[in-house]
């Protein structure tokens, strides 16, 4: 089979990883130089099959368009790809995705981008519909659908850039040396089962999120059969497709807080629900016995990228590694310590996350990057539900 | 009237060598097998009464005695077994209808056994239920589709309230068994083991004995088509209330307590005459259609004022999937499916072997039809009939059980030795009797005792299981098909169980 | 002092009580041997007594004032005024019932093939005495003398 | 002069019981026993069984060696008590010493009735009552070479001496004044199984009829005349009339008696600090609730144990004694106990259920619901239940044929009645 050729998987993909997310919590943009060295630095946590970036304020000229990233097993299936995006968007731009070829990449896909926003009158005729979900509705299309398309990046100003190789390769592959961002994560992959196909690489994406995740999430099925019952349809059978979709139920759709969704993926032990006051215990068991579908089980770290900051977050035995730091307005969460020294090698502070416990950069002025109606709709994903309350 | 056909189906062997005409067979022995003859200082056995219940050689002091199943061997034809031979035989000696109870006794597929379970390896590790949490915790009722904050306060708080909820320990709940059917330190076992235990044990449709009120906590009430003890107390006594519907060992057709079951204090829990047969009709006369069930659920939950959820047990039949369906939209908390190898103290053996489906089919259809229908969260799934350990369990749940409930396997823990006589009333091991020469035979300190052991020791397995597929909250195995595969099975098969084959 | 307590509701006329009893108090202590040799010293020491469906078996209660101390005529029987415990030595027993016809709770066995009476000494060789140790159903227990309930 | 704090006369069941009763309250207390009879406490019932060889003289011992030290008691064994002075407070003894008292009890115990009879000085002629009848008997008969005996009365001393002396060989007759034996204590269905068991062990029965003198040759016994005028040969005559309180020590002192020394419920007699039990105290009985000399072992102790307790201080009463007994007769047991024959007036009611061919015979006595008396045959092993039932004083008219069972049980009876059995509460309340 060739490698470049969409294969949507029929089995549940296994692998290990290196993970990586870089942010700059005042906006500041900056190149993927640095995010590349960093996921450089755990090469040997991947194994060649796989290696992918989502970097965040990258497009400022349409950052009010959806940027769409397609990958193309021919340049034929091209035409019928844009026919359906055309239903359902109108077109501002497109190009191929500028790429250095080298000789460790190989058997790519055509790889081609499109600035687009949602047709207005879809949005009028469907009053209980917003512009997400329709570029929800048109990536799942276009994926199950279309034999050879796939869509890999779906966001606003924001783009994801992955393929097979080692992720330093991906990351020069793509010329990613030439964007500026202000939050870029990473990912390198150690696939055990996997086909070799650059859809397969991660990050995964929808809309705005991007997830990175290293681990096998043990409770997959369910988490699968849950998110069926919402309407996600998660065909790529990887776990960070079903973490991107689980906070998109979950922040995007139920509203709640990034701390309160990673208490709903990763809650406390009954046994500390019993410890914690009466009213956040409440809230904690509300939360599991709702959200008992959402649980995600087993060993994993995962970064969640949107355009308001990021998420790292552990299981809540915490059976994977992740290790934060703090230097002046820069965040870097990754799995191991040396790709953050490799890119800043003195810190203010670093630590170990703690099981369960989310660990969140934001933008602190979302306002000036992003502008108003979009700071506003991030407020509330950042509310704490109570100091301690899921670190309990 | 010419000799009857039926011949014995054991046979006693008493080793003479060892028996000492203690007598402990004679005393014990409800159908009066064993018979002292002073004059021989011997004890004989009339062997044709027996029933197979292991009671005599159980407690005989030299181990003496042997029961062994001797069926008669007629000349062997492949359609014509022994069994439909004497079958044949039994009706044209008496002219009725075919008995049976506990579960279905023919040898039919066990799904469950074409079912195998995942472990990690390498790529995820397993984890050590010795050394880490491994949490069974189960909540029972009506879920939201999401929780709500409210955001305006300082910190967000709920805004969503739960509907009642069930908090069991363990997915695993003690299923019906009315006291009638079964006698009262049975009753009393369950109900001693499931507060114990943090988990429900079910009155079954006989009413709740004044004796195990003080249970309620721990007890869920049935509300069946006889109404038979149903009173607003015994409504308000309990943590839930379950409407039984229809039963797997005997879908589409009513109960019936013998008269001889029906003793004093049975006919006061029952509100029924002593000695009169309970019968309960095969339909609720008050339901003949859904709608009818929608009152009938919400009558219940005005009466104990939405405090505590309702559940609706239904045989596991053709349907299944669509009727679950139309409960769950007719405002049921818990749906509970009893499949095809359900127990029963009575049943004709014809209906009790011939109608209904595989609990592990009407499961798999039922979550499916629920998750496809986004009204999966709207109640809990609670599967019955037939689990025999901890491994059909976890099956269950993987195939999408919230909750099962067992019978059988509990009677067994009491001492139940499966002879399927309970309708006779004789049961030696004082479980499905109310003859009280018998029910003195089960103590219940260590019925609770054995059910306890029995329960821990299926959690533990479960937790084991658990933690080898990397699983360490029960919420992540349930519904979880992917940690099953099937061997053995049609595509067909697997398709309806939504789960691939062993190596896929 | 402990004294074995029967809960009534739970005997369910077995009588291993009564058999684990006269093999315990047998001299080869081997339950075949004992029924096949010596049946004719077998002498249960615990009675289980029977009215319809209720059973339950009675032995010594080590009385207060124990009357069959009292009435013993060869002072084979004998109280610790102490302890309360209640000794028999069948070395000195006569077999002359005097204490078979005082004991009001029927509890002194008659030995007829060694002509003495026999009474529980609950089994103090043993760990527990056997028949509570042998009851399959938890109905006899060992309980302080006036804690006993009844049965 | 030997003072004591407590001074016992005599050395029996009911001695015994005073001494331990008065130790269990004061181990301290100077506590003296004066004895006619020179052994140590011996259980009398067992000299038949001495006679007859089933035990050894070792068996005898009531008490273990060391009794007396033990207990703390000065044992003047071999010296009888000759007078009370109650205003002294002392008691004269054989021994020629005064012993001074705080406390006395009388526990002298009976003394056969030897009846003016011809020939009764003669050697070969006994009672049984003591050791040391028992002694003499078995000497004479070994040094004589006896082959007969004549035993003159049929109550329990008489048949306890017939079982003896069959059993070492002899040639036994009874002869009996009233027309069957153990006319006292069994009823007429009992005696005649009893006769038939004396008769199946060989020993000649003669009811309704009395030795009119006793012939010797040379000094020593050669034979009866009965009243009937018929002879009979014989080395041996026992004399097994009866037995009667020996008061004498009391009355001398001015001590009420009757046939007995009248006692209060705490033994005491009408003298200050002199106590009398045993077989020469006449106390309450529970079924007349008249006071009756019963000399049984079994009330002999009890009321040694209540004087004993009265005499150290302490509260015991005395319940009212049962008259009882529990014999063998050619292997056969009887037990009886109460009220073993319907007295003239009514109110009586009577179950009985004979078995000739086991040989065992049941009867139980209720009035007015309650059980007052029985007697059992053979099948005596629920014996102690009924005396339970008797002493308890409890209704048992609905027990009804029940009572005749040998299934019968504590199962069986008033609840609250078992609950104190089963804790060891006793019948009595």
């Amino acid at each position: 089979m060739r490698g470049h050729r969409k294969h949507l998987p029929t089995s549940k993909d296994i692998s290990g990883c290196a993970i990586s997310g870089i942010m700059n919590e005042a906006g500041e943009r900056f190149s993927g130089d640095m995010i590349i060295g960093s996921i450089a630095t755990m090469h040997d946590r991947s194994n060649g099959l796989g290696g992918g970036f989502a970097a965040y304020g990258i497009y400022p000229d349409y950052k009010d368009h959806y940027a769409i990233h397609i990958m193309y097993d021919e340049l034929a299936d091209r035409q019928s790809t844009e026919r359906l995006i055309a239903r359902y968007c109108l077109l501002y731009e497109d190009e191929s995705i500028p790429n250095r070829p080298s000789p460790v990449i190989r058997m790519r896909p055509f790889l081609h981008r499109y600035f687009v926003q949602v047709r207005p009158e879809l949005l009028r005729r469907h009053s209980d519909l917003t512009e997400d979900d329709v570029i929800v509705d048109m990536v799942m299309e276009i994926n199950t659908k279309i034999k050879g398309s796939f869509v890999f990046s779906s966001g606003k100003n924001m783009g994801v850039f992955k393929g097979v190789g080692y992720p330093e390769d991906i990351g020069e592959f793509y010329r990613l040396d030439e964007y500026q961002g202000y939050l870029w994560t990473s990912h390198g992959r150690f696939p055990t089962n996997t086909s070799g196909w650059w859809g397969g690489a991660h990050p995964f994406s929808i809309l705005d999120w991007s997830v990175v995740h290293n681990g096998e999430i043990s409770s997959y099925g369910i988490n699968k059969r849950y998110l069926d019952n919402f309407g996600y349809d998660c065909s790529l059978f990887t776990d960070t497709e079903v973490i991107a979709y689980l906070f998109d139920l979950l922040v995007r759709k139920h509203h709640l807080p990034f701390e309160a969704a990673c208490m709903a993926m990763a809650p406390p032990f009954w046994s500390q629900i019993e410890h914690l006051e009466p009213r956040r215990a409440e809230l904690a068991r509300t939360m599991r016995t709702v959200y008992a579908g959402a649980l995600l089980n087993g060993p994993f770290s995962v970064l969640v990228g949107y355009s308001g900051g990021m998420v790292g977050f552990n299981d809540r035995t915490k059976l994977r590694p992740m290790v934060a730091a703090r230097q002046g307005d820069m965040l870097l969460v990754a799995s191991e310590e040396t790709a953050i020294r490799e890119v800043c090698p003195q810190v203010d502070r670093i630590w170990h996350a703690v099981g369960g416990v989310p660990i969140i950069g934001q933008l602190k002025d979302p306002a000036k990057v992003l502008g108003q109606p979009e700071a506003a709709r991030l407020a509330r994903m950042t509310r704490s539900l109570a100091p301690g309350a899921a670190a309990a | 009237m010419a000799p009857r056909l039926v011949q014995p189906e054991f046979s006693v062997q008493r080793d003479g060598e060892r028996c000492i005409a203690c007598g402990v067979c004679v005393r014990q022995c409800a159908n009066q097998v064993h018979s002292y003859h002073p004059e021989y200082e011997e004890v004989r056995a009339a062997a044709e009464r027996c029933v197979g219940c292991h009671r005599c050689a159980w407690l005989c002091p030299t181990g003496a005695l042997s029961i062994i199943h001797t069926p008669p061997t007629y000349r062997h034809g492949g359609h014509w077994s022994s069994e439909a031979i004497s079958n044949v035989y039994k009706q044209a000696d008496s002219g009725g209808v075919l008995l049976g109870a506990m579960g279905n006794s023919q040898p039919v597929p066990v799904y469950w056994d074409h079912l195998l379970l995942n472990a990690s390896q390498v790529t995820n590790p397993s984890i050590d239920p010795l050394r880490e949490p491994m949490e069974l915790k189960t909540f029972l009722g009506r879920k939201p589709d999401q929780v709500e904050l409210e955001m305006s306060g300082p910190e967000p708080s709920l805004a969503t309230t739960l509907a009642p909820q069930l908090e069991l320990s363990m997915p695993i709940m003690f299923s019906a068994m009315s006291y009638g059917a079964i006698s009262y330190p049975a009753c009393k076992s369950l109900a001693m083991a499931a507060r114990e235990l943090g988990t429900l044990a079910n009155s079954g449709e006989g009413g709740l004995h004044p004796d195990f009120w003080d249970f309620g906590p721990s007890m869920i009430v049935q509300v069946a088509s006889g109404r038979f003890g149903v009173t607003p107390d015994y409504l308000g006594a309990a943590a839930a209330v379950e409407i039984k519907i229809g039963q797997g060992a005997k879908p589409g057709i009513g109960g019936h307590l013998p008269g001889e079951k029906v003793d004093d204090s049975v006919s006061r829990t029952r509100m029924i005459p002593v000695g009169s047969d309970a019968l309960s009709p095969a339909p609720h006369h008050d339901i003949y259609s859904i709608e009818d069930l929608r009152q009938l659920i919400y009558s219940l939950k005005e009466a104990v004022r939405y405090r505590k959820p309702i559940s609706v047990k239904i045989a596991a039949v053709h349907n299944v999937a669509a009727i679950a369906s139309g409960i769950v939209r007719a405002g049921a908390d818990i749906v509970a499916i009893d499949g095809y190898k359900g127990g029963t103290g009575a049943a004709p053996a014809m209906i009790r072997d011939n109608v209904g489906i595989p609990i592990e089919f009407a499961l798999a259809a039922v979550d499916d039809r629920l998750r496809s229908e986004g009204i999966r969260n709207l109640a809990s799934v609670v599967a019955c009939g037939g689990f025999r350990c901890s491994a059909d369990v976890v099956k269950a749940l993987a195939l999408g059980a919230d909750a099962v409930y067992i019978g059988t396997a509990a009677l067994i823990a009491l001492g139940c030795h499966m002879c399927q006589q309970c309708f006779t009333g004789k049961c030696n091991w004082g479980i499905a009797t109310q003859d009280p020469y018998l029910t003195r035979r089960l103590n219940p300190e260590i019925g609770a005792q054995r059910l306890y052991n029995l329960l821990s020791g299926w959690a533990h397995e479960i937790k084991e299981m658990m933690g080898g597929m990397g699983i360490n909250a029960v919420e992540s195995l349930r519904g979880n098909r992917h940690h099953l595969r099937a061997w053995g099975l049609s595509d067909r098969e697997l398709k309806i169980l939504g789960i691939s084959a062993v190596g896929e | 002092m402990k004294i074995i307590q029967a809960i009534a509701q739970y005997c369910m006329n077995c009588r291993l009580c009564e058999i684990n009893c006269m093999v315990a108090h047998s001299s080869s202590r081997d339950i075949i041997t004992a029924f096949r040799a010596e049946r004719e010293r077998l002498t249960s020491r615990v009675t289980v007594e029977q009215s319809g469906p209720r059973t339950f078996p009675v032995q010594c209660r080590f009385c207060q004032d124990a009357p069959c101390a009292v009435a013993c005529m060869t002072g084979a029987i004998t109280q610790d005024p102490a302890t309360g415990w209640v000794a028999h030595d069948p070395d000195k027993c006569v077999g002359c019932w005097m204490c078979v016809m005082v004991c009001p709770n029927g509890a002194m066995a008659r030995d007829v093939g060694g002509h003495v009476t026999s009474k529980c000494d609950l089994c103090a060789a043993l760990d527990q005495p056997a028949c509570v140790a042998g009851c399959p159903n938890g109905a006899l227990v060992l309980a302080e003398r006036d804690e006993v309930e009844n049965a | 002069m030997p003072d004591s704090k407590y001074l016992v006369i005599g050395n029996s069941a009911a001695a015994v019981g005073a001494v331990e009763a008065i130790r269990a309250i004061d181990p301290e207390g100077s506590l003296t026993i004066l004895s006619r009879e020179s052994e140590p406490v011996y259980s009398r019932p067992l000299i038949s069984y001495l006679l007859g060889g089933k035990v050894e003289p070792a068996a005898l011992a009531y008490r273990p060696a060391g009794f007396y030290r033990a207990m703390g008691v000065e044992a003047k064994l071999g010296v009888s008590a000759t007078a009370i002075d109650p205003a002294a407070r002392t008691v004269a003894a054989y021994d020629g010493q005064a012993y001074g008292y705080d406390r006395l009890l009388i526990a002298t115990g009976g003394r056969p009735i030897v009846p003016p009879l011809e020939g009764s000085e003669l050697a070969g002629v006994f009672s049984f009552t003591t050791l040391a009848d028992a002694r003499a008997i078995e000497t004479f008969i070994t040094e004589q070479g006896v082959g007969s005996a004549v035993v003159i009365g049929g109550g329990l001393i008489g048949l306890k001496s017939v079982e003896a002396l069959a059993a070492r060989g002899l040639k036994v007759s009874v002869v009996e004044l009233a027309e069957r034996v153990l006319s006292i204590t069994l009823d007429q269905a009992a005696s005649a199984l009893a006769a038939e068991a004396l008769a199946e062990s060989g020993v000649e029965l003669i009811t309704g009829n009395t030795v009119e003198r006793i012939h010797g040759r040379a000094g020593v016994v050669s034979g009866v005349t009965l009243a009937d005028g018929r002879r009979l040969d014989c080395g041996l005559v026992i004399l097994a009339i009866g037995v009667a309180p020996d008061t004498s020590l009391a009355e001398t002192a001015g001590i009420a008696t009757d046939r007995g020394i009248l006692v209060d419920s705490t033994m005491a007699t009408s003298a200050p600090g002199i106590y009398a039990a045993g077989d020469v105290a006449q106390a309450s009985e529970i079924i007349s609730g008249q006071k009756r000399s019963i000399p049984i072992w079994p009330l002999a102790v009890a009321q040694g144990r209540v004087a004993g307790a009265a005499m150290a201080g302490g509260d015991a009463r005395y319940p009212g004694g049962l008259a009882m007994n529990s014999v063998e007769i050619g292997g056969l047991a009887f037990i009886s106990a109460g009220l073993t024959t319907v007295p003239e007036d009514d109110g009586l009611v009577q179950l009985s259920r004979l078995e000739p061919e086991t040989k065992t015979y049941r009867k139980v006595m209720l009035q007015d619901g309650k059980l007052v008396g029985y007697v059992l045959v053979g099948a005596v092993e629920r014996a102690g239940i009924l005396t339970g039932l008797i002493q308890s004083g409890i209704q048992v008219a609905e027990l009804g044929e029940t009572l005749l069972s040998d299934e019968l049980g504590l199962i069986h009876l008033d609840p609250d009645y078992r609950a104190r059995l089963l804790a060891g509460k006793g019948a009595v309340a």
